[in-house]
């Protein structure tokens, strides 16, 4: 026996949920040729037709690009600490985090917030990154294909994963789905919202792996310093995008916006392919250009992450190399150190 | 902005709405025209706030944008009649950076009302009167400036630019790839270049061996402008580049040049002629062939007659009002995330530092917030002004899918209406920004 | 910064009248950064300055803010005291609350609120303030002085006696001015050629006076302490080396009937001529609009008479560069022309009084040629029309000036004197004559000048009609002059032979350009603007430039020397010391953030910025950058506004402090 | 060309022979003057004199009935009444008293019409074409032109001319062949409406003017104002009547109108012209 | 200060010279004096108040000796002085206002009765005709003349020229009048032209 829910029962589940208060996200059509997660104004956002990989990743509901820690203002020569400015901060502890629910995301994306999971929580507990997790819930949608840059069967997932879902639909081909709750926040969700029937859905095999990650964690562990980095990123212009756009990257800069007199500290996104990430106040910077940058994406990826918590740190959603202007991104360097 | 409620009076108590008023002015005239008000007891409003600055020259467009940040309601620049410049030609400079200004602000829908330039000279004490009075009074009925930033709801009912039918495409390798090869293998077999910037099978490639050239490829996507390559320390370390460009990628050869980036003779420029290569700039693009190559490869068509040419986005978005523009800007940059690839791959940015890594003082707001996407894409645009050839590639990298050209577009017109100058086309003509003329337009100036 | 003293000032009520100034102290006690804040009746007094210094002292203090009247006023004065008390100049600012807030507003609460936020900016700005150091210039040890008349020559006589080279340029032939044209002068009327020529000579012969003459300023570059002044030396065509002064040329030239400049039309002069026989220097100039060699190549004579061998007919304009250290401006002036074309739409003519439609209607120095014993008629008062001696002669005061409806509202200060000079000249020539005078008011203001006025009306019989001529007009060879008499209240009617119009001075020809080349302001009418009126009359804006005599506004012989030697004061002043201190507030460029595109290099008015490379102590290439000159660098911070990446920034207007001022403005 | 054409009381009164002149003169030069319907008088010094509002409700009647008739061009030959119409259109340019105007004289005013004197006339008709049609050059006519106080003043309402030297009808004389001299009561006030009321002024000023015509040799005098022309040649009998014993000699000094002079160069007769029903008729 | 037209007589209450200088859109303090208006004035002999010395008299707010003086009834508004006035005061402006309130004052000189009585008749002539009607106006003007002052002598002024006028045909018995006369009489009552209502003895 399977539980099946039809889209229009989907939408419906999505409608309810707004009106409940919950913010809810899942990928959307924001210009041709463009689509990206973003909060669903109303349930016809959501795109379902098609197979659909969205640009960004779903790490913003529980990671925002911006996020307010503190307000302070500076009287005298004391400080005093102030309630933020934005309103969705989490800055009073008190205040109830609103619900978010994702619905429709992408495997390789939800695998990726048990890895975020790790890192927000192996030395230090961080409560803002936790109260935003426990409030959400993701309920992921099998690919019933792929796109050229997906390669999550590369990094051990595959287009059923159900990794970091609470609940998984599955297409029925007939415009239905059917429903695999795998946590009490999946089931809670679809709880007397789906029928019962027999048709099973089943999911697209995934791409042919494209690189073995062991060839590429051996290779990066011993050609520290080998012209392959200088030579391949010489074609790398040093922009973030990467970074953004990837579900598992995590780094983030600590910034005070607003007159020096006091306004709010914030936590942004930051990227190892900046110059000012390891700029030093002396003017040294360690990684200096490209070739140095690019590397050390790669080692942080399949070598540093998986030596701590024994997991390759991507998902294999393709973002980087999908979104890189200039088509780089890990698929095309670990590709090419595989086969190279 | 912070409602400091332990810091009352800041302007007078709030009997009826009191606007918030920065001047920007000279020491040497406004200022002294300011002082004569006052020795004279010209009576006027207490509403504006004096900042003392050496010259109008020395007033930079981000101070306007940092005015409105902090919540003033309307901004004055203000400083020396033309001729009269206690250094020769501050007004001068500032009157032709305020012609390009304002119109990237209301490009970006500011309410131009709010911001007022004139001239006051060291005797016009009257004319500082009249003009603070005028301001106060204009502004009092504009109202507080709520609507900067289109915070607030105003964003949800922006409405999108028309984009028009998907255009056919299909993916085509054009002939002149193997003389491309041809001719790139020669160049690195006999020594003449050290380094070949071309486009390879995924993206851009770089090649230092003759062996490589297999790996060029010449198709209607090689969409990327490589001369972002030529600023680059790695590459420039290789030695003599020969790098492939399209008509509209040689454009920014000249203007890099103008601008002492580049030495034109030890580049060797291979221009491939082109039919476009899929981008929304190719359905206007006339030029076929580039003009300044060392050597020309391929042939191109004259440009094909559009049967329905694509809505024009740009006089789509200057007929919107000016609330409406902004609106449009908000939800547009609420996507924005700072990645900064519009400044990466722009040939143009090539700044060892750039303003937004600044921090000391912190011109840009960081913060992808709305205050920090505006501050950042004003200053991007505004550098560009007069120097962007309108590669495209800004539109093209930004991952948020950002109409980021539109406002290149609104500069580009601003100095080819206001300098006749068109940036990339004329090696000799002496560069919009850092010149002036006497006849500038200053039908704004007060 | 984070020990910073305010000082309030209530400049005696000129602020504390409208601005709670206790309030003021009291909240600024708790600005970030402030240790002090005080207030106190008159912080410019000796008693303040010392509360200043001994605050600084007692306190530690690292930053001071003076929150009193305009930094044009007393800046200069508080940071001297700072410096006195060991604090570095630089990192005193000072708050605007007289001129631009207690003076302008009269609402309390208000003004009060607004003197704390200008207080508020001045503490951003001293929290951002860095210790700066004056630069060290060196100066060039001669100084320029244009235009040669009596206030240029006393001037320049009064540098050079000090010792330091003059440069002089002078615009007509010969140097003298208006002076040289004069009959006699008030109040003592010695002759004014008897007083003068000996000066000119003194300048004609000084070894360090360098005079060019018939000469015109083409452009002024450089800065104080180090001007690059290039001069036009219009073309002579006549060798000055070569020629003695014989006179032989100008007796022979055929060519006699041109309308003499210096007799202002009312004498002759020869194509080549020197304006007046005590010229200085003496040596002629040809007039190429009217030498027939020059025109058609006919004539010639005065080169075949010339034993020197002078003449050279094929002299062109040469243009010379001089470098000086400070420069004087004694343009003088010109009179109002009173005919219908005005130069400047904002001024209209005379077309009641009929000059230049009836030829006896003439002007004031006109009248003085005719007087004159050098002048055109040769001492014989003659009228230009027939030659007869005017029996009734008519002056009128206030022509143009105190005119609102002729765009000249201003008094022209002089005329009165010289009006009531002339009516004794002309006594003093016929004796039978009788003087008429229309008036307005009598400014005779200086020593021994009102007595001079009563003896003109009480010895020699000037007949004063206090009140302005309305018409004038020509019947039979005679000129009817309405006027009225306000004080009978009765239309006054005379036949006069001969008015004379003591029309409005107005700036020399060509000053607003001048003064354009030089930075230096003017007002509406094109006299030169002084620093301040009171405190700096001879002094600019612009530093290393004066300015004395009618050029600033209108004066007599007297008070044009005095300001001539004030300003040549001010120059030794200035060329006292082999170094120049300048304000250290100029720009500079962070070398290693620099992108090396020049655009400051092509924005800088001063071209203060070259092109310039960063190399490791081996001398390695590391990259190309823009370096700024800071003797040239005036520090008008118009490149900084240009880089894109905030590499070049302004001292003492630092991005960091803008950005400090603006924030505390939230 | 046609142009609305604003008689007023003088002209249909005691100096009908200038309508007569300037009907005959113009209508040679093809100029067809269109009076204005039912127009009503400008009131003149009375109203100026005594009611500052009615000084401008009156011509702005007129003013107002003018545009009604579609007249974009609007020639007054009395310079007093020209001037009054130029007063009203400088009131209401900044239409401060337009909306109450228009409301006093029950039409609506716009003001954009031009109003024209006599001497803007010929300017319009064009110098040259005058000087092509005239048939017979007045050789013998040395005038003395004289504009009276109000065609060129106050300067701010009309700004014709240079209202100290005008020069404007010496063009239109020498035109016609006359020559004109240079003296000094072009613009001398000859008294105006005080003809009546105030007889010793207009015979002391007529006298003036008249005196100094003849001492700077003109044979004539050409006015382009009925009330001139009343003061100089009605009342020239009565000046020398007061002041002919002091000159041992009578002045007979003919007045004509601009447009009497321009007539009899263009070939048409005295009669037609209503020179004979002048006073003075011959020198 | 585009003075509104409403009150064209003066309220009580209000400084004359502030008054006087705003009706005549002119600012009397200006006047320093220079006495170009008196030079220039055709009829100043005749005046017993020279130009300048009338306008000294309102800059001392003395109304009342200008109201009365002759000097306002002999200027023949001839411009002079305002055009050439250094400080443009409308001299003449103020002539008009001052005649306007003597009028209403009845403060009128009685020496120059003949002037304002020609003047009045002048106004009831238009107001009755809509056009000036000659005849009637010396008739009326001559009779309120010798009413008022005695002078019989007026009767026979100017007798002579009546025939010669006759002859040249410049008189009309019958003169034209204004077809809607209604409109003129309205215009004249909102201006209020109170001076028109006949003399009250």
């Amino acid at each position: 026996m399977s539980e099946i829910i039809s889209q229009s029962g989907l939408r419906q589940l999505v409608a309810d949920r707004i009106a409940a208060g919950t913010i809810v996200s899942g990928p959307t059509q924001v210009k041709p040729k463009l689509v990206l997660y973003a909060v669903l104004g109303s349930p016809d956002d959501l795109l379902l037709e098609g197979f659909v990989r969205p640009d960004n990743s779903i790490k913003e509901c529980v990671f925002p690009k911006q996020e307010e820690l503190y307000g302070y203002r500076i009287q005298g020569n004391n400080i005093e600490l102030t309630d933020g400015l934005t309103n969705d901060d989490l800055t009073n502890d008190d205040a109830p985090v609103p619900k978010q629910l994702v619905v429709a995301a992408r495997p390789c994306d939800a695998a990726a917030l048990p890895i975020l999971d790790h890192i927000f929580n192996w030395d230090f507990k961080d409560e803002f990154y936790n109260r935003r997790r426990a409030a959400t819930t993701v309920v992921t949608l099998a690919c019933d294909s792929h796109g050229e840059n997906c390669f999550c069967t590369s990094v051990g997932l595959h287009p059923a994963a159900e990794r970091g879902s609470d609940a998984m639909l599955f297409e029925l081909g007939d415009g239905s789905y059917e429903v695999r709750c795998i946590t009490d926040k999946g089931r809670a969700l679809f709880d007397g919202k789906t029928e019962e029937s027999d048709k099973v859905g089943r999911a697209d095999a995934g791409p042919e792996k494209k690189f073995d990650p062991e060839t590429v964690r051996a290779f990066v562990d011993q050609h520290f310093e080998d012209p392959f980095w200088s030579q391949h990123a010489l074609t790398c212009v040093g922009c973030g995008v990467c970074a953004f756009t990837c579900p598992t990257c995590h780094c983030f800069d600590i910034v005070d916006a607003g007159p020096s007199a006091g306004n709010a500290r914030y936590r942004t996104w930051d990227s190892c392919q900046f110059p000012m990430f390891t700029a030093h106040a002396s003017g040294h910077n360690p990684r200096a250009g490209q070739p140095s940058r690019q590397r050390q994406r790669i080692l942080h990826k399949f070598s540093i992450y998986p030596n701590k918590f024994g997991e390759i740190l991507c998902t294999g959603c393709g973002n980087c190399t999908r979104n890189c202007p200039e088509g780089i991104g890990v698929l095309t360097v670990a590709t090419e150190i595989d086969h190279g | 902005m912070s409602d400091d409620s332990t810091r009352d009076g800041t302007m007078t108590e709030n009997k009826g709405f009191e606007p918030k008023i920065v001047a920007y002015v000279c020491n040497w005239c406004t200022y002294l025209g300011a002082d004569l008000a006052g020795t004279t007891r010209l009576e006027y409003p207490p509403n504006v706030r004096i900042i003392r600055l050496p010259c109008t020259g020395r007033i930079d467009f981000n101070l306007i944008v940092k005015g409105f940040e902090i919540g003033a309601d309307a901004v004055l620049v203000s400083g020396c009649h033309p001729g009269d410049c206690h250094y020769t030609a501050g007004n001068y400079h500032a009157r032709r950076r305020w012609i390009l200004f304002r119109e990237l602000l209301d490009t970006l829908g500011f309410d131009l009302r709010r911001i007022h330039f004139t001239w006051i000279s060291a005797a016009e004490g009257k004319k500082w009167q009249q003009v603070i009075t005028e301001m106060t009074e204009q502004t009092r009925q504009l109202g507080p400036y709520t609507d900067l930033y289109a915070n607030g709801s105003a964003q949800d009912s922006a409405n999108d630019l028309p984009s028009g039918p998907p255009t056919p495409f299909e993916f085509k390798t054009l002939p002149a790839e193997g003389a491309l090869r041809e001719s790139c293998r020669k160049l690195l077999a006999d020594g003449t270049v050290k380094v070949v910037i071309g486009y390879g099978q995924r993206g851009p490639a770089i090649l230092t061996r003759a062996e490589d050239a297999g790996r060029l490829v010449w198709n209607n996507r090689c969409v990327s402008n490589l001369t972002t390559y030529l600023k680059r320390k790695e590459i420039k370390a290789l030695g003599k580049p020969a790098v492939v460009v399209k008509p509209c990628d040689e454009k920014s050869l000249v203007v890099l040049e103008k601008e002492s980036q580049l030495d034109r003779k030890n580049i060797h420029v291979i221009g491939m002629a082109c039919e476009g290569v899929g981008e929304p700039k190719c359905t206007f693009c006339t030029a076929r062939t580039p003009r300044f190559a060392d050597e020309t490869l391929g042939e191109a068509a004259g440009p094909a007659s559009l049967a329905d040419p694509p809505p024009n986005r740009f006089a789509a978005l200057m007929a919107m009002a000016p609330a409406e523009r902004m609106a449009f800007w908000a939800k547009q940059f609420d996507r924005c995330v700072k990645c900064y690839a519009c400044r990466q791959v722009c040939p143009m940015c090539y700044c060892e530092r750039c303003i937004a890594d600044k921090n000391r003082p912190i011109a840009i707001d960081p913060a992808p917030s709305a205050k920090g996407n505006f501050a950042w894409q004003i200053a991007r645009a505004f550098h560009l002004a007069a120097r962007c050839v309108g590669c495209g590639e800004c539109s093209r990298a930004c991952p948020a899918g950002i109409d980021l050209a539109l406002l290149n577009i609104a500069l580009h017109k601003a100095a080819q209406v206001n300098f006749g100058y068109d940036a990339g086309v004329d090696p000799a003509a002496e560069p919009v920004v850092g010149s002036y003329a006497l006849q500038d337009k200053e039908d704004f100036i007060g | 910064m984070s020990k910073i003293g305010v000082f309030t000032c209530w400049c005696g009520e000129n602020i504390a009248r409208t601005v709670d100034v206790d309030e003021v102290a009291k909240r600024v006690a708790g600005f970030p950064g402030v240790v002090c804040s005080l207030n106190y009746k008159y912080m410019c007094s000796d008693p303040g300055q010392a509360m200043v210094r001994e605050k600084i002292a007692s306190e530690k203090l690292d930053g001071i803010v003076v929150a009193s009247c305009s930094p044009h006023m007393h800046l200069k004065t508080f940071r001297k005291a700072a410096q006195t008390a060991g604090l570095n100049p630089y990192l005193v600012e000072m708050a605007n609350i007289r001129e631009q807030c207690s003076w302008v507003h009269h609402d309390k609460p208000s003004a009060t609120a607004k003197a704390i936020d200008i207080i508020r900016l001045s503490v951003a700005k001293v929290r951002n303030d860095v210790p700066l150091r004056p630069i060290q210039v060196p100066v060039t040890r001669r100084a320029l002085v244009i235009g040669g008349g009596v206030a240029g020559i006393q001037a320049a006589l009064d540098i050079a006696d000090a010792g330091h080279e003059v440069v002089m340029v002078e615009r007509e032939p010969s140097i003298g001015g208006k002076m040289a044209g004069l009959s006699e002068t008030f109040p003592t009327l010695d002759c004014s050629q008897c007083i003068l020529t000996p000066r000119m000579v003194e300048v004609g012969q000084h070894p360090r006076i360098k005079l060019y003459s018939y000469s015109e300023v083409e452009a002024v570059d450089g800065f104080v302490g180090n001007f690059k002044i290039k001069i036009r030396q219009k073309a002579r065509y006549v060798d000055v080396s070569k020629c003695t002064g014989c006179g032989d040329c100008w007796s022979v030239c055929p060519l006699k009937k041109n309308p003499s400049e210096f007799d202002y039309g009312m004498g002759m002069r020869p194509a080549i001529y020197i304006p007046f026989p005590q010229a200085v220097p003496a040596r002629p100039v040809i007039d190429k609009k009217v030498c027939a060699k020059l025109i058609r190549n006919g004539c010639g004579l005065c080169e075949k008479k010339c034993k020197a061998g002078a003449i050279d007919f094929k002299d062109e304009d040469r243009v010379v560069e001089e470098s000086v250290g400070c420069i004087v401006v004694a343009t003088g002036y010109k009179l109002y022309n009173i005919a219908k074309e005005q130069p400047k739409a904002s001024l209209a003519g005379y077309g009641e009084y009929g000059y230049g439609k009836y030829k006896d209607v003439i002007d004031s120095l006109q009248f003085e040629r005719l007087i004159s014993a050098s002048g055109p008629t040769g001492g014989v008062f003659k009228r230009p029309s027939d030659g007869a001696i005017p029996k009734n002669v008519v002056f009128i005061s206030c022509v143009g000036s105190r005119d609102n409806a002729k765009g000249m509202p201003y008094c022209s200060k002089i005329c009165c004197m010289y009006t009531a000079k002339h009516t004794m000249l002309y006594k003093h020539k016929v004796h039978d004559g009788q003087a008429h005078v229309f008036y307005m008011d009598i400014r005779a203001g200086g020593k021994g000048y009102d007595e001079f006025v009563r003896r003109a009306i009480e010895q020699d019989g000037a007949r004063y009609y206090r009140g302005r001529v309305s018409k004038i007009t020509q019947e039979n060879g005679k000129l009817i002059v309405r006027g009225a008499d306000t004080l009978a209240g009765t239309p006054v009617e005379i036949e006069a032979d001969l008015v004379v119009l003591a029309s409005a001075m107005r700036p020399a020809d060509g000053v607003e350009e001048l003064a354009q080349k030089l930075n230096i302001g003017y007002d509406e009418f094109g006299f030169l603007m002084e620093s301040h009126p009171k405190l700096r009359p001879v002094e600019t804006n612009t530093g290393g430039v004066f300015i004395a005599g009618a050029c600033q506004a209108p004066k007599d012989i007297p008070e044009a020397v005095a300001q001539a030697s004030a300003a040549a004061s001010k120059v030794q002043v200035m060329l006292a010391a082999d170094e120049l201190t300048r304000e250290p507030e100029i720009a500079a460029i962070n070398e290693q953030t620099c992108a090396a595109c020049y655009t400051c290099l092509h924005t800088c008015p001063y071209h203060a910025i070259e092109r310039a490379e960063v190399r490791t102590g081996r001398g390695v290439f590391i990259k190309n950058t823009a370096r700024v000159n800071a003797g040239l660098c005036m520090g008008c911070g118009t490149c900084v506004s240009v880089c894109p990446s905030k590499s070049a920034d302004l001292q003492g207007f630092s991005e960091q402090q803008i950005y400090a001022m603006v924030e505390s403005l939230v | 060309m046609n142009i609305g054409y604003y008689p007023g009381c003088a002209l249909h009164g005691s100096s009908n022979d200038y309508e007569q002149s300037l009907r005959a003169c113009l209508g040679l030069l093809d100029v067809q003057l269109q009076e204005i319907k039912d127009w009503i008088c400008c009131g003149a010094t009375a109203a100026h004199s005594l009611n500052h509002k009615l000084s401008l409700a009156l011509p702005a009647r007129n003013l107002a009935l003018a545009e009604r008739d579609g007249h974009k061009q609007l020639f007054a030959p009395c310079p007093l009444c020209s001037m009054q119409l130029l007063k009203v259109q400088k009131a209401i340019a900044g239409n401060g008293a337009r909306g109450e105007l228009a409301q006093i004289v029950e039409a609506d005013l716009r003001g954009d019409s031009q109003v024209l004197n006599l001497i803007q006339v010929f300017q319009n008709i064009g110098l040259d074409r005058l000087k092509a049609a005239v048939k017979i050059p007045q050789k013998e006519i040395t005038a003395a032109c004289y504009y009276g106080c109000l065609l060129t003043r106050p300067p701010d309402v009309t700004h014709f001319d240079d209202f100290e030297q005008p020069t404007s009808m010496e063009a239109v004389v020498a035109a016609t062949g006359a020559k004109t001299v240079d003296w000094n009561y072009k613009t001398e006030c000859c008294g105006a409406g005080m003809t009546m009321a105030n007889e010793d002024t207009v015979l002391d000023l007529a006298h003036k003017i008249l005196s100094n015509a003849a001492a700077h040799g003109a044979n004539c005098i050409v006015v382009a104002c009925p009330m001139c022309h009343v003061n100089l040649d009605m009342k020239q009998e009565a000046v020398n009547r007061r002041y002919g014993k002091k000159h041992g000699k009578k002045l007979g000094m003919v007045v004509y109108y601009l447009s009497d002079l321009v007539g009899l160069a263009l070939g048409i007769s005295a009669e037609q012209l209503g020179i004979d029903r002048h006073f003075v008729t011959k020198a | 200060m585009e003075q509104s037209l409403e009150d064209n007589v003066l309220p009580q209450g209000t400084p004359d010279s502030f008054l006087l200088g705003a009706l005549a859109h002119t600012h009397l303090q200006d006047c320093y004096q220079c006495g170009k208006c008196t030079a220039g004035c055709p009829v100043a002999v005749r005046m017993d108040l020279a130009p300048n010395q009338l306008i000294r008299l309102l800059q001392l707010d003395d109304s009342e000796t200008a109201l009365r003086s002759s000097t306002i009834w002999e200027c023949v508004s001839c411009q002079t002085c305002s055009a050439r006035c250094p400080k443009s005061v409308d001299c003449a402006g103020v002539m008009d206002v001052l005649r306007e309130a003597s009028l209403a004052q009845h403060k009128a000189a009685k020496p120059q009765h003949a002037v304002v009585a020609f003047q009045k008749a002048f106004l009831d002539n238009i107001r009755r005709n809509g056009r000036l009607a000659e005849l009637e106006l010396i008739g009326l003007y001559k009779a309120d003349v010798v009413w008022n002052t005695g002078r019989i002598g007026v009767l026979f002024k100017d007798a002579g020229l009546a025939p010669q006028l006759n002859k040249r045909k410049k008189l009309h018995l019958l003169p034209e009048k204004a077809k809607d006369r209604g409109v003129v009489e309205r215009i004249f009552a909102r201006c209020s032209a109170r001076c028109s209502e006949p003399e009250k003895k």
